[in-house]
């Protein structure tokens, strides 16, 4: 969600570094519209799409995507290996099956025999390997390549690719529904970057980066029962009144990021539904674990209990969205802790900690910008409001969204975050919560935590898991650096007209970004 | 002259009111004014008489912030304050033009004089745009213009002053008016100019017999032009009479105060030739870029002396001042205070140096910072040179307005917009006096006062260089000044002296030629003199086209 | 003539250092950015040893000189350069954007430009009226409001559902004449009411500071028509100060409007500008600003050179 | 619908803001001495609306805490309440007091216009005559300098140096001063030009006045009713300015209210019908107005030209 062209950029870049994929599991869906009476997909109409993202210094270089302009472009361009489905599980695509060796560490995919480019060739494994290879390496550029990074070795094997990894990884093929990996025709071994070739199931026409894309239908598209539409306008709309005000003078059929302020009256235009689908994106507050005072975890809980999660989740989130207990797992996910006790707005306990740590009082900094996500600031007013009643003096420093990736966060000692989630556990865990992790924003360092993780990523008893991961979100929601108060839903509208199945993907907006296929019009 | 139509205008008890922030003040009081058809009458009076702006009404026109409140003015019948703009609107510039004091800045400076011409007459449909073009090369050549034939075809700013006002008067004449007010038409002209503005004016009311009303403040002038004279005073009617009547036995005591003001005189001082001169003008080159504007200017003014420089515009009169003050320095010579040579740069000279000599200017509204306070005015001086603060500041401004007559309770703190045009000039005195000088330059500082004001000025000038022991430079261009108060006379020409000496001197023949011509040129009180004047000039065919360029 | 022609030789070797300098300072300004380019599109994962093999691959790790002295002398051969994020050429990702910036401008200044000047002349002609308080009143009300609020007022009342003009300005499909003109019809509505204003303003106030002049009482008492008066006599005179401002304000509409850009969707050079900032894509900011710099010297010339040609004292000397 | 209706409203408002501009000039030459009295007796009504509305502004900015019933930034209630008893104009997005976050936006808002704008006019100016009055090569600097300067979008340079220097209000306030100031500097280098070929000019030079006696007693007073006017102008387009770099997210941040920025937080509402986000802009608006309403009186005093 943005407000500002500058703002959008933070999270956007973030988003492809951090943001992965769904989880497995059973996805929550939460359609707005009536689910009755739902018509038969049918073929025809040209989808006008309006999202709030598109820069002009968008490259076509799939190592470059990082907004969701550029995604949706490559899910209306491109295949991948794999998919996350409407309804959260993992299905073939270009990869038709796959098999790991027992420790997980070698995994074999077959590749769908047949599948054409719009140029004319054949999907080859030579092709899946220069896809994937071109994210990896010791020159490359891509924002892919952490996620690639523990893969030792790919190569093919007629109509096989096999990957090799340097330890084992259960959830290997969800990796590989990456927005970055797009199956791209190779020459000698390597992809180019720039081709507008694909073989997904629309055709890209004309682009101008950052402004708008169109593209007609691929006649030769593989799968059977999709893509709906004749062809697709990919139009980007920065400023969120321009796009609302397209959507009700009916100059395209769906918005992404609907404005939170103005959702309300949008409902009740004629002819408008509003989705909204509860997923894996929170927003957080993360504190520097090394440094005073934060080091000390009464704070921090003097802190987590000093934050009204609900007023958050009414007022910045406008009811869309759902209170989050300090952990990055969502109430969705396979393994969310169902038993973990909701924390809430309670001053006198968080006083209780402060006593704890020796203090009647406390004064200390939160450096904010609406870079960080939608709304920091405002989140920090309201914090500082009920964090006041709590003995706590909680000062909001305004920083510039501009740079605030670079200059403020995992820089200053309390800031503000948004990830878009991860498709597993082990994944969000190991990114962002392991000690010495990259993004560990918050530098929290916990043995037990650690131990834990290797061990359930490991562990094959689906219950042994459970349990691990249960405590793994334990550790993290009562000693972890990171305030976690809210998950953001993803909120859309679109014209009545417009048609989507029952379930609507949870992983991403814009139905996982496939509703380019999945959806169309009545 | 002789002959003379009906009634043309008629003018019963005027008022006109003139707006002073939101009150309304009578400037016109109830004047009574006939003009019959050819007959020329001269109004006189000083500013404030209300003179243009009941030549205006004749028009039935009022500027701007001011409104005719009383009174009939009929033209030719007609009731033009009854009557509608669209009447009054045809009847302008068709049978009453109008001939303004600066033909430089009432001509259109986008359009060129031809256009402008043809303006009136195509607009009232009197004729086509061609008719008028030829019209006006016939009128440029009776109005002697040179080259009649293109000169209209040029722009304003490519003419100059004296064919401009000439040139003006020929589009008042555009449309064969029945009246045409000339309002000041050669105040702002070089005297040998005026001579030739004047002939060509009187020549061509005469020709299509035109009546007219003569707007002035000179009476030499008026004299020359009109048959009869009314003087104004105030807003009120002096008296009226017949030209020569009027010259000749004026009844009222005003009018005879107007006639006096040229007798003042001042006792010539006793020359002082032994002592040092304060200050010395020796072999000085100077000009702007490449241009030489004066070329080996040398003279002296001894102290308690009065020394008048006089020239036509573009002499290299005033430019003379700007290198004795510093603002321009000289290419070559020098100037010298009291024997030692100034340095040429006013930035280079000492404060002291600075001090020595000041400068009183011809335009006293330019001259005053408009948003200075008198007291400031005055007092900048005093406290920078002499040191003065507080007190004894105050004390020094009030000396110097008692000095220059003013009472100083009631002026210490006014702004130079509240004072009259005399009282600024005195304030500009004051503040050259409050440096106590030795040496102060007098910028044509009587020509934009009326003459009994500027007389005034003249009379405290003499005073106080009687009591300051003070050496003034008098730069003029009008001949009776330098007879009423200089010792001796500087004539420059084109950059040079072409003579100097005592006034006594210059003002028995035999002359230089030049001087000859200034001094011929000063319009006399006699109705003939222009006349006569033409004739001679006319017998001896020089002078007239050195002039009239 | 031919001074003029020196005047224009002059002003335009003037304008040429001008740009030069604008060319430092910009090329500083985008050097002080905190961050770039390759920070920016590795992110936070990028280690030491990425950033630098994208720099070098770049060539940011020249010396600042040496990147200044190259850019400079490629733009002088009329290379742009490159884009850093996507290799496009910036004169091509320029070029198009450039027409449709000038075409917005022309559009918004075809309303503006003659409507600010009839409505500053009626103003002056009927000073002091009820009208003129009316125009002047409105005029500023409109220019007290910020550019986006006056755009989706706009939006507001002319689009909406089944509204007149569309509330995207989008160019998809190389729209003809009629068709452009009616879907760049708000931001063009919108750019007129924000520029009107002030050069309403200043043609009416050139104007009347001349209706004191004498010239302008000789034209009255020679019976011209108050109309005439205003248009032939004074309009002339007053034109220096009105061409001024119009300059200034076509310079506004080609350098300044990204705000009305990212409103109405418009692909203009406003919005590539403000993106490249973002993304430390320095070629591109620096190109566009140049251009903009140039459009303001260029402008400027116009202006000065129509102003002299409109003045009979600089054009025909004595 | 209810433009008709407005409209008839608006006729009301002319009115009624006449009729007090009209009583407001009469109380203020009763109150005021006799001087300062006759002056004022020339403002026409819309002049004395211009005066009045000003002082009020002034007076609800200097008296803020006193006038708005709640703390600028504190969380009175449910976020966007109606119009109603306790909450005059309802409550914003967070469930703050609009009115009270008007009143301190006035604060804000003409607080630091006021300031950028006299910054800008302390540089502009005294460069401007400084310009004018040395002349040569100090002149062609300055003048070149502001050109280039000038040649330079000034949303995009502010952007520029705002995103260098950080968003403070310090910052904000300095970049657009900075940018503003060149403007200053070629009007009161324009109107100096004709003041320092004035004869009083010449006569402070001969006595031998240094420079900064020169700018601020003798040219300064001169200048300063066209640069009254420019002021009054360029103050209104602070608060765009500030308004369109807080679209582009460099503005004024929250929670400080400004009424640029409170345009710019409702600004959506518009589409649907929604008055709120007049409010600010109205704000705005009206100040505009009455300034220049103001400003247009003292331009026509200082013309001369009377009609």
């Amino acid at each position: 969600m943005t407000r500002t062209s500058i703002a959008r950029r933070g999270p956007n870049r973030r988003s492809i570094l951090k943001g992965a994929t769904a989880f497995g599991g059973a996805a929550l869906v939460l359609p707005m519209g009536s689910r009755m009476g739902r018509a038969q997909p049918s073929r025809g109409g040209i989808l006008r799409t309006g999202t709030a993202h598109g820069s002009t210094t968008d490259s076509l270089d799939p190592g470059t995507w990082e907004n969701d302009f550029m995604i949706q472009l490559a899910h209306m361009r491109n295949n991948f290996l794999t998919e996350i489905a409407a309804d959260g599980s993992l299905v073939p695509e270009i990869a038709e099956s796959w098999e790991a060796s027992d420790d997980a560490s070698e995994w074999t995919f077959a590749i769908r025999a047949g599948v054409p480019y719009h140029s004319g060739r054949t999907v080859t494994a030579e092709d899946v390997v220069a896809s994937l290879n071109h994210h990896r390496g010791e020159d490359s550029t891509s924002a892919a390549a952490p996620i690639l990074a523990d893969i030792t070795d790919i190569r093919a094997d007629g109509m096989n690719v096999i990957v090799t990894l340097a330890s084992g990884n259960a959830d290997f093929p969800f990796i590989l529904s990456d927005y970055h990996l797009a199956i791209l025709p190779a020459t000698d071994g390597a992809i180019d970057p720039r081709t507008t070739d694909g073989c997904g199931p629309y055709v890209l026409d004309e682009l101008e980066l950052g402004v708008s894309a169109s593209l007609t239908r691929f006649d030769g598209y593989w799968k059977p029962d999709a893509a709906w539409f004749d062809g697709i306008e990919l139009i980007s709309i920065i400023d969120p009144a321009a796009r609302q005000n397209a959507l009700i003078s009916g100059e395209v059929d769906y918005i992404d990021q609907v404005d939170l302020n103005t959702v309300n009256l949008l409902r009740r235009s004629p002819g408008i539904e509003v989705l909204s689908v509860a997923g894996t994106q929170h927003y957080g507050l993360p504190m520097d674990t090394r440094a005073a005072p934060f080091s000390d975890n009464n704070i921090r809980l003097a802190l987590k209990y000093a934050i009204d999660r609900q007023q958050m989740v009414d007022t910045i989130l406008n009811g869309y969205g759902a209170i989050g207990n300090d952990h990055p797992i969502g109430s969705g996910q396979r393994f969310f802790n169902t038993e973990l006790e909701q924390k809430t707005f309670d001053p006198d306990r968080a006083r209780f900690h402060l006593k704890e740590a020796g203090l009647d009082s406390l004064d200390v900094d939160i450096h904010l910008a609406d870079a960080a996500f939608a709304g920091a600031l405002d989140a920090g007013v309201l914090f500082s409001e009920t964090a006041g009643r709590a003995g706590i003096n909680l000062n909001v420093v305004r920083e510039p969204n501009d740079g605030y990736w670079s200059n403020v966060w995992m820089q200053k000692p309390f800031v503000g975050t948004y990830w878009g989630g991860r498709p597993t556990e082990d994944q969000m865990f190991t990114t962002a919560y392991a000690t010495g992790a990259p993004w560990n924003e918050s530098y929290w360092s916990n043995e037990r935590f650690d131990e834990l993780l290797v061990a359930a990523r490991s562990e094959l008893d689906e219950d042994l898991r459970r349990e691990m991961y249960f405590e793994l979100q334990e550790l993290v929601s009562d000693q972890g650096g990171t305030i976690i108060p809210m998950f953001a839903s993803y909120v859309g509208a679109h014209t009545d007209r417009l048609q989507h199945g029952e379930d609507v993907a949870t992983n991403w907006a814009n139905d996982g970004h496939r509703m380019c296929e999945r959806w169309w019009f009545s | 002259m002789s002959e003379k139509g009906g009634r043309l205008l008629e003018i019963r008890g005027l008022w006109i009111e003139g707006q002073a922030d939101e009150d309304w003040v009578p400037i016109v009081k109830g004047v009574d004014l006939t003009l019959d058809r050819g007959e020329v009458l001269g109004l006189i009076g000083e500013s404030g008489a209300g003179k243009s702006t009941i030549g205006l009404a004749a028009m039935g026109y009022a500027r701007d912030g001011c409104r005719i409140s009383g009174g009939e003015i009929l033209f030719d019948g007609i009731d033009l304050r009854a009557a509608s703009e669209a009447t009054r609107r045809s009847l302008r510039g068709r049978r009453i033009a109008y001939v303004a004091q600066s033909a430089a800045a009432s001509f259109n400076p986008a359009h060129r004089l031809i256009a402008q011409y043809a303006e009136g007459p195509v607009r009232h449909g009197v004729m086509s745009a061609a008719e008028a073009e030829s019209d006006a090369v016939d009128l440029y050549a009776r109005m002697r213009l040179p080259d009649p034939e293109s000169i209209g075809f040029r722009y304003p700013h490519q003419v100059s002053g004296g064919q401009l006002q000439r040139a003006m008067t020929a589009m008042a004449m555009a449309c064969r008016p029945d009246l045409i007010i000339f309002d000041e038409p050669t105040t702002a002209l070089d005297v040998t100019t005026q001579i030739e503005v004047l002939s060509a004016i009187r020549d061509i009311v005469d020709r299509f017999d035109t009546a007219a009303i003569y707007i002035t403040h000179d009476l030499a002038v008026v004299a020359q032009m009109a048959d009869r004279i009314k003087v104004l005073l105030r807003g009120e009617e002096v008296e009226e009479a017949d030209t020569r009547t009027m010259l000749a036995t004026p009844s009222e005591d005003y009018t005879r105060s107007l006639w006096a003001v040229r007798s003042f005189a001042r006792a010539e001082q006793p020359p002082a030739r032994d002592a040092t001169a304060v200050l010395s003008v020796e072999g000085v080159t100077a000009g702007y870029d490449r241009l030489d504007v004066l070329r080996d200017v040398s003279f002296d003014i001894h102290a308690r002396r009065t020394v008048a420089v006089v020239g036509e515009s573009g002499s290299g009169k005033s430019t003379t001042a700007r290198v004795i003050t510093g603002l321009l320095p000289p290419r070559m010579g020098e100037v010298r205070f009291e024997g030692t040579p100034l340095p040429p740069g006013y930035r280079g000279r000492s404060r002291d140096q600075l001090r020595q000599i000041q400068m009183i200017y011809q335009m006293a509204d330019t001259a005053l910072n408009p948003k200075l306070r008198i007291r400031d005015l005055i007092g900048r001086p005093a406290q920078m040179y002499l040191g003065l603060r507080g007190k004894r500041l105050e004390e020094r401004v009030r000396d110097l307005l008692s000095l220059i007559e003013l009472e100083p309770d009631a002026h210490i703190d006014r702004l130079p917009s509240e004072l009259s045009g005399g009282q600024k000039q005195r304030i500009g005195i004051a503040r050259a006096l409050a440096a106590e000088p030795r040496f102060i330059i007098c910028d044509e500082v009587t020509s934009a006062l009326d003459q009994l004001v500027a007389e005034g000025i003249l009379r405290l000038l003499d005073k106080l260089q009687g009591e300051f022991d003070l050496a003034y430079m008098f730069i003029t261009h009008d001949l009776a000044t330098v007879r009423a108060i200089a010792d001796e006379v500087v004539v420059m020409k084109e950059g040079r002296v072409v003579e100097q000496g005592p006034k006594a001197d210059m003002f028995q023949p035999p002359h230089h030629p030049y001087t000859e011509l200034l001094l011929s040129s000063v319009p006399e009180m006699d109705p003939d003199w222009l006349t006569d004047l033409l004739e001679r000039r006319e017998a001896g065919g020089a002078g007239a086209g050195a002039a009239g360029t | 003539m031919p001074h003029v022609l020196r005047m224009i030789a002059q002003r335009l070797a003037l304008g040429l250092v001008t740009l030069f300098v604008v060319s430092i300072i910009i090329f500083l300004g985008t050097e002080l950015l905190p961050g770039d380019f390759a920070q920016q599109m590795l992110g936070q994962a990028a280690t030491p040893e990425t950033v630098a093999a994208l720099r070098e691959r770049l060539g940011l790790n020249d010396p600042m000189l040496v990147r200044y002295v190259d850019w400079l002398t490629d733009i002088l051969r009329g290379d742009f350069g490159v884009s850093l994020a996507n290799g496009q050429p910036v004169a091509d990702l320029i070029g198009r954007r450039l027409v449709n910036t000038l075409s917005l401008a022309l559009y918004a200044a075809a309303i503006s430009v003659p409507l600010s000047l009839a409505l500053g002349i009626l103003a002056a002609l009927f000073r002091n009226t009820l009208f003129d308080r009316f125009v002047n009143a409105s005029a500023l009300t409109s220019i007290s409001f910020p550019e986006f609020f006056v755009a989706y007022i706009l939006i507001f009342l002319f689009a909406g559902a089944g509204g007149m003009f569309p509330s995207m300005a989008s160019l998809r499909g190389d729209p003809g004449l009629g068709e452009y003109l009616h879907r760049a019809f708000l931001p063009a509505l919108t750019l007129t009411l924000v520029t009107t204003a002030y050069m309403m303003r200043m043609t009416r106030a050139a104007i009347i500071n001349l209706l004191a002049s004498p010239y302008i009482e000789m034209a009255r008492l020679k019976g011209i028509s108050p109309m005439r008066i205003i248009l032939r006599h004074a309009l002339p005179n007053a034109l220096a100060p009105i061409i001024n401002v119009i300059a200034l304000n076509l310079a506004y509409l080609i350098t300044g409007v990204v705000v009305v850009e990212v409103v109405f969707v418009y692909p203009g050079l406003g919005q590539l500008i403000v993106d490249s900032v973002t993304a430390r894509d320095m070629p591109v900011v620096q190109g566009v600003a140049l251009l903009f710099a140039g459009a303001y010297v260029l402008l400027n010339l116009t202006a000065d050179v129509l102003a002299t040609l409109s003045n009979p004292r600089l054009m025909h000397r004595r | 619908m209810g433009f008709l209706t407005g409209v008839v409203i608006l006729a009301v408002v002319v009115a009624v803001a006449l009729a007090a501009g009209w009583l407001f000039r009469a109380m203020m030459v009763a109150i005021l001495p006799a001087g300062a009295g006759r002056t004022l007796r020339t403002a026409p009504p819309a002049a004395g609306f211009g005066m009045l509305v000003i002082l009020l502004y002034i007076l609800v900015a200097l008296f803020a805490p006193l006038i708005a019933p709640f703390g600028e930034r504190e969380i009175v209630g449910p976020e966007f309440l109606p119009w109603g008893d306790t909450h005059l104009l309802g409550t914003d997005n967070l469930g703050r007091d609009m009115l009270s976050r008007l009143v301190y936006a006035a604060r804000n808002t003409i607080g630091i216009a006021f300031v950028t704008t006299a910054l800008a006019f302390l540089i502009g100016s005294v460069l401007g005559i400084l310009a004018a009055l040395t002349g040569g090569w100090l002149d062609q600097l300055l003048a070149r300098a502001v050109d280039v300067l000038m040649a330079i979008p000034a949303l995009i340079f502010a952007l520029l140096l705002l995103t260098i220097v950080g968003t403070s209000i310090v910052n904000m306030i300095l970049v657009i001063a900075l940018i503003d100031s060149t403007r200053v500097f070629r009007l009161a280098r324009a109107v100096s030009m004709n003041i320092v070929v004035m004869d009083y000019m010449e006569a402070a030079r001969l006595r031998g006045e240094g420079t900064w006696h020169l700018i601020v007693r003798e040219i300064l007073p001169n200048a300063m009713a066209p640069l009254v006017a420019e002021f009054g102008l360029r103050f209104c387009f602070v608060f765009l300015t500030i308004s369109a770099l807080s679209f582009l997210g460099l503005g004024i941040q929250p929670p400080t209210a400004d009424w640029g920025a409170m345009v710019r937080d409702t600004a959506t509402l518009i589409s649907f019908g929604d008055v709120t986000p007049l409010l600010p802009a109205g704000a705005i608006a009206l100040l505009t107005v009455s300034v220049n309403f103001v400003v247009d009186w003292q331009l026509h005093r200082a013309s001369g030209l009377k009609e």
